[in-house]
């Protein structure tokens, strides 16, 4: 299973910025092993962030995105003590959600 | 074909002029840009450092009771400080211990542990000592997480014991040591400071400076080109591949010996571990 | 004129009295780095055990390292380096700078990674820069840049720069320059190659 | 080796595709060549693309017109082409997207981020290029497709190449 998400959610002003750290091999499908081998594709194809059950960003990736993701995006509307929740979906068909609470 | 992109690469080099005044005009909140375009490179990852995944698998791997003697390191291992203290461990590594009456560096250290009071298989645990991807490493993920704890500590050897003395002296010869096909040795690229190689500057790591201190205290570290934490033993291993030797032994005499020397060349500089690096 | 001389002597001397104390130091700290480097590695891919065995000039450069050795005992390695020059056998020491360019890009070779049937990059960017439009050059060597351009291309200047790339150490024995024909990093044609990209005047290096 | 743009296209176009961001041990290799069956495309169409223009052909639209309202932060020499960072701000009104292309890539479009009422039309990310090229930061809001670019020029390592 993947492990989880490093998330940061931080509010300045009526501005709440987040910052992810996501695990992930993003393979392209075209990188070899040590042995010649070819690594089979397998990167996050969506992502979806939601505050207070509203989605505040969904992206679209493909495999150019690079290795253990990283992602910031900013929004308003949410205090301190909010939930930010994030969720992305693999083209093995794998996800995984974590959250964090606005600081 | 050669020729094309050189052409190519020319007339970009031109483009490059024209873009850089066209976004020269742009007001950017932080624009902390240095005119050094590779340190630019580097401030733009801030302290989002990838690394910080690799802490937080190896916390779990710390703390939780694992192996066949289902036991946490945490409450068993001693890297020096005494049972389960991570805190400035790495600081004041490489260090004799006398249990295993040896010179140990981390990862050495995490592994008598991990084999002798989990009860791990070593062959198993070194099966996957540098990580890829979906297969990961616990002892990059551990060393992440207990050279961590290290942060803003200075590096002190203890340098007592003639076993650790003996290991400094080895690492000093080792260092200059040359062999192979192109008479590489450690000094061949860090024996002088103020050098580059293409566009990498190369930290004098032959004496105690700063250069040294900066360097050794940041490793382990994310290493962007292979998007994994990568440790010292690995760094070691790499340079020696590069140097066009044979493959170095995972926790073997030269990896201690040159680390310790190393570290000993660090020493006062403050630890700031898990890094960020190319 | 003689307090040149003088200063000349001067300098000369001081590596080798600080040379002296090290080699005191340094007392058998080849034997012994041999030993723990034999327990530490394994062979692997192209690179087997003897590549940790030293020349006499590796060992020479590392008893004294970081000194200079004593010029007495380096005289007849530079000497014998020297000797060990194989110039071309048709006496022509230019190829075709492009491949010589793509030669001095190449990194690769005798790494225990790499493919032994696929040539040896000379890997020169990594010390030198060269072609102007290459930004990413380093800078452990000197700039080659405009090398042919400023020395001309006499017989004698071709034969010496094909023997400082063939084997650097006869010239500078503790030079961190690998010897690229005395060990066999790069062919004859490869040499050639690259003699071409420091002196064909079409070559960026002399744009 | 390199291989030439046009070759490049090809090798993608006939359904095969290019070796993109190989990394071997130590070294970045910027890699190309090397077709494989195996090697796999995205199947959505707005990451069949090669070029802006395709891109935004599949999300709709019909061309983008460079806009100097887009903010493009990217190094201008990236030691390493499998992670660059990017940071993207549109001032355009009505920004609901925020896309970064990269011509020279097996897939032109790496990512596109959509934001909702209430997000900033802002984005900070990192993103493989496959070789020295113009990156794109592709928006389009309520009036159609904008864009600008930057250059980032990948460097190769030092000792192995």
């Amino acid at each position: 299973m993947a492990d989880p998400m490093r998330i940061r959610a931080r509010l300045t002003g009526d501005t709440v910025e987040v910052k992810v750290l996501m695990a992930h091999p993003m393979e392209t499908g075209l990188r070899k092993d040590s042995s010649g081998k070819l690594i089979p594709a397998h990167y996050i194809e969506t992502v979806n962030a939601t505050c207070k059950g509203k989605d505040v960003l969904t992206a679209d990736w493909g495999p150019a995105v690079s290795k253990n993701p990283f992602l910031a995006f900013r929004f308003k509307g949410a205090a301190k003590g909010d939930k930010v929740t994030i969720t992305w979906k693999d083209t093995a068909g794998e996800s995984r959600t974590d959250d964090a609470v606005v600081s | 074909m050669r020729a094309k992109t050189k052409q190519h690469m020319f007339w970009l080099a031109i483009v490059v002029g024209a873009a850089s005044s066209f976004t020269a005009s742009l007001v950017w909140a932080q624009s902390a840009t240095s005119s050094d375009p590779v340190s630019q490179y580097r401030a733009m990852f801030g302290d989002d450092n990838p690394a910080d995944l690799w802490v937080m698998r190896g916390k779990d791997l710390w703390q939780k009771p694992r192996g066949p003697k289902n036991v946490a390191l945490a409450k068993t291992c001693d890297l020096g400080m005494g049972t389960g203290v991570i805190k400035g461990a790495y600081a004041h590594m490489p260090r004799y211990f006398a249990d295993t009456n040896k010179v140990q560096d981390l990862e050495t250290r995490l592994l008598t542990c991990m084999v002798r009071d989990q009860g791990l298989d070593k062959a198993a645990i070194l099966k996957n000592r540098f990580g890829d991807g979906d297969r990961k490493s616990d002892l990059e993920a551990l060393s992440a997480y207990v050279v961590g704890a290290s942060k803003g500590v200075p590096i002190s050897l203890p340098m007592s014991h003639p076993q650790e003395k003996r290991a400094y002296a080895m690492g000093k010869a080792l260092f200059y040591y040359r062999a192979g096909t192109h008479d590489f040795s450690c000094a061949s690229c860090h024996g002088q400071s103020g050098k580059r190689i293409r566009l990498q500057q190369l930290p004098d790591l032959a004496t105690a400076n700063p250069e040294a201190q900066k360097t050794y205290t940041t490793w382990p570290a994310y290493r962007v080109s292979q998007g994994e934490v990568r440790t010292m033993e690995w760094r070691l291993g790499s340079c020696f591949r590069q140097m066009r030797f044979p493959k170095l032994k995972y926790g073997s005499e030269v990896a201690i010996d040159l680390t310790m020397f190393l570290a000993k060349n660090a020493e006062g500089g403050k630890m700031a571990a898990p890094g960020l690096k190319r | 004129m003689h307090t040149l001389t003088r200063l000349v002597i001067l300098l000369a001397a001081m590596p080798l009295a600080s040379a002296a104390v090290a080699q005191t130091h340094n007392a058998n700290r080849n034997a012994e780095a041999l030993a723990a480097m034999k327990a530490s590695f394994e062979p692997h891919g192209q690179a087997g055990m003897d590549r940790l065995d030293q020349d006499k000039t590796q060992a020479l450069c590392s008893a004294y390292a970081p000194h200079a050795p004593p010029a007495r005992l380096a005289a007849k390695l530079l000497t014998a380096n020297r000797d060990s020059v194989k110039y071309p056998a048709d006496g022509k020491y230019l190829g075709d700078w492009k491949r010589g360019q793509a030669i001095a890009e190449e990194g690769t070779g005798k790494q225990y990674s790499d493919d032994p049937s696929k040539p040896s990059g000379g890997n020169c960017y990594a010390c030198h820069q060269l072609d102007k439009q290459q930004i990413a050059y380093g800078t452990i060597g000197p700039s080659l840049y405009h090398y042919g351009k400023d020395r001309g291309r006499s017989e004698a200047m071709l034969k010496l720069t094909w023997s400082r790339v063939y084997d650097m150490k006869g010239y500078s024995l503790c030079s961190a320059m690998p010897r690229f024909g005395s060990k066999g990093i790069l062919t004859e044609q490869q040499l050639k190659d690259v003699m071409a990209l420091l002196f064909d005047p079409d070559s960026p290096v002399n744009k | 080796m390199k291989m030439s743009r046009r070759a490049f296209l090809q090798a993608s176009a006939s359904g095969t595709t290019v070796l993109f961001v190989a990394t071997t041990g130590l070294l970045p290799r910027i890699a190309a060549a090397a077709t494989s069956p195996l090697a796999p495309t995205d199947h959505r169409k707005e990451f069949q693309g090669h070029t802006l223009e395709s891109v935004v052909k599949a999300m709709g639209g019909d061309k983008a017109v460079k806009s100097s309202d887009i903010m493009l932060q990217a190094p201008s020499i990236a030691e390493n082409g499998a992670v660059v960072p990017v940071v993207i701000q549109s001032k355009l009104p009505g920004t609901r997207m925020i896309a970064i292309v990269s011509e020279k890539n097996p897939h032109a479009l790496s990512a596109a981020f959509h934001f909702p009422e209430g997000t900033e039309a802002y984005v900070m990310t990192r993103v493989k290029i496959a070789e020295t090229s113009n990156l794109r930061a592709l928006v389009q809001t309520d009036k159609g497709f904008f864009y600008t670019d930057k250059l980032v020029k990948v460097t190769l390592g030092g000792c192995g190449g």
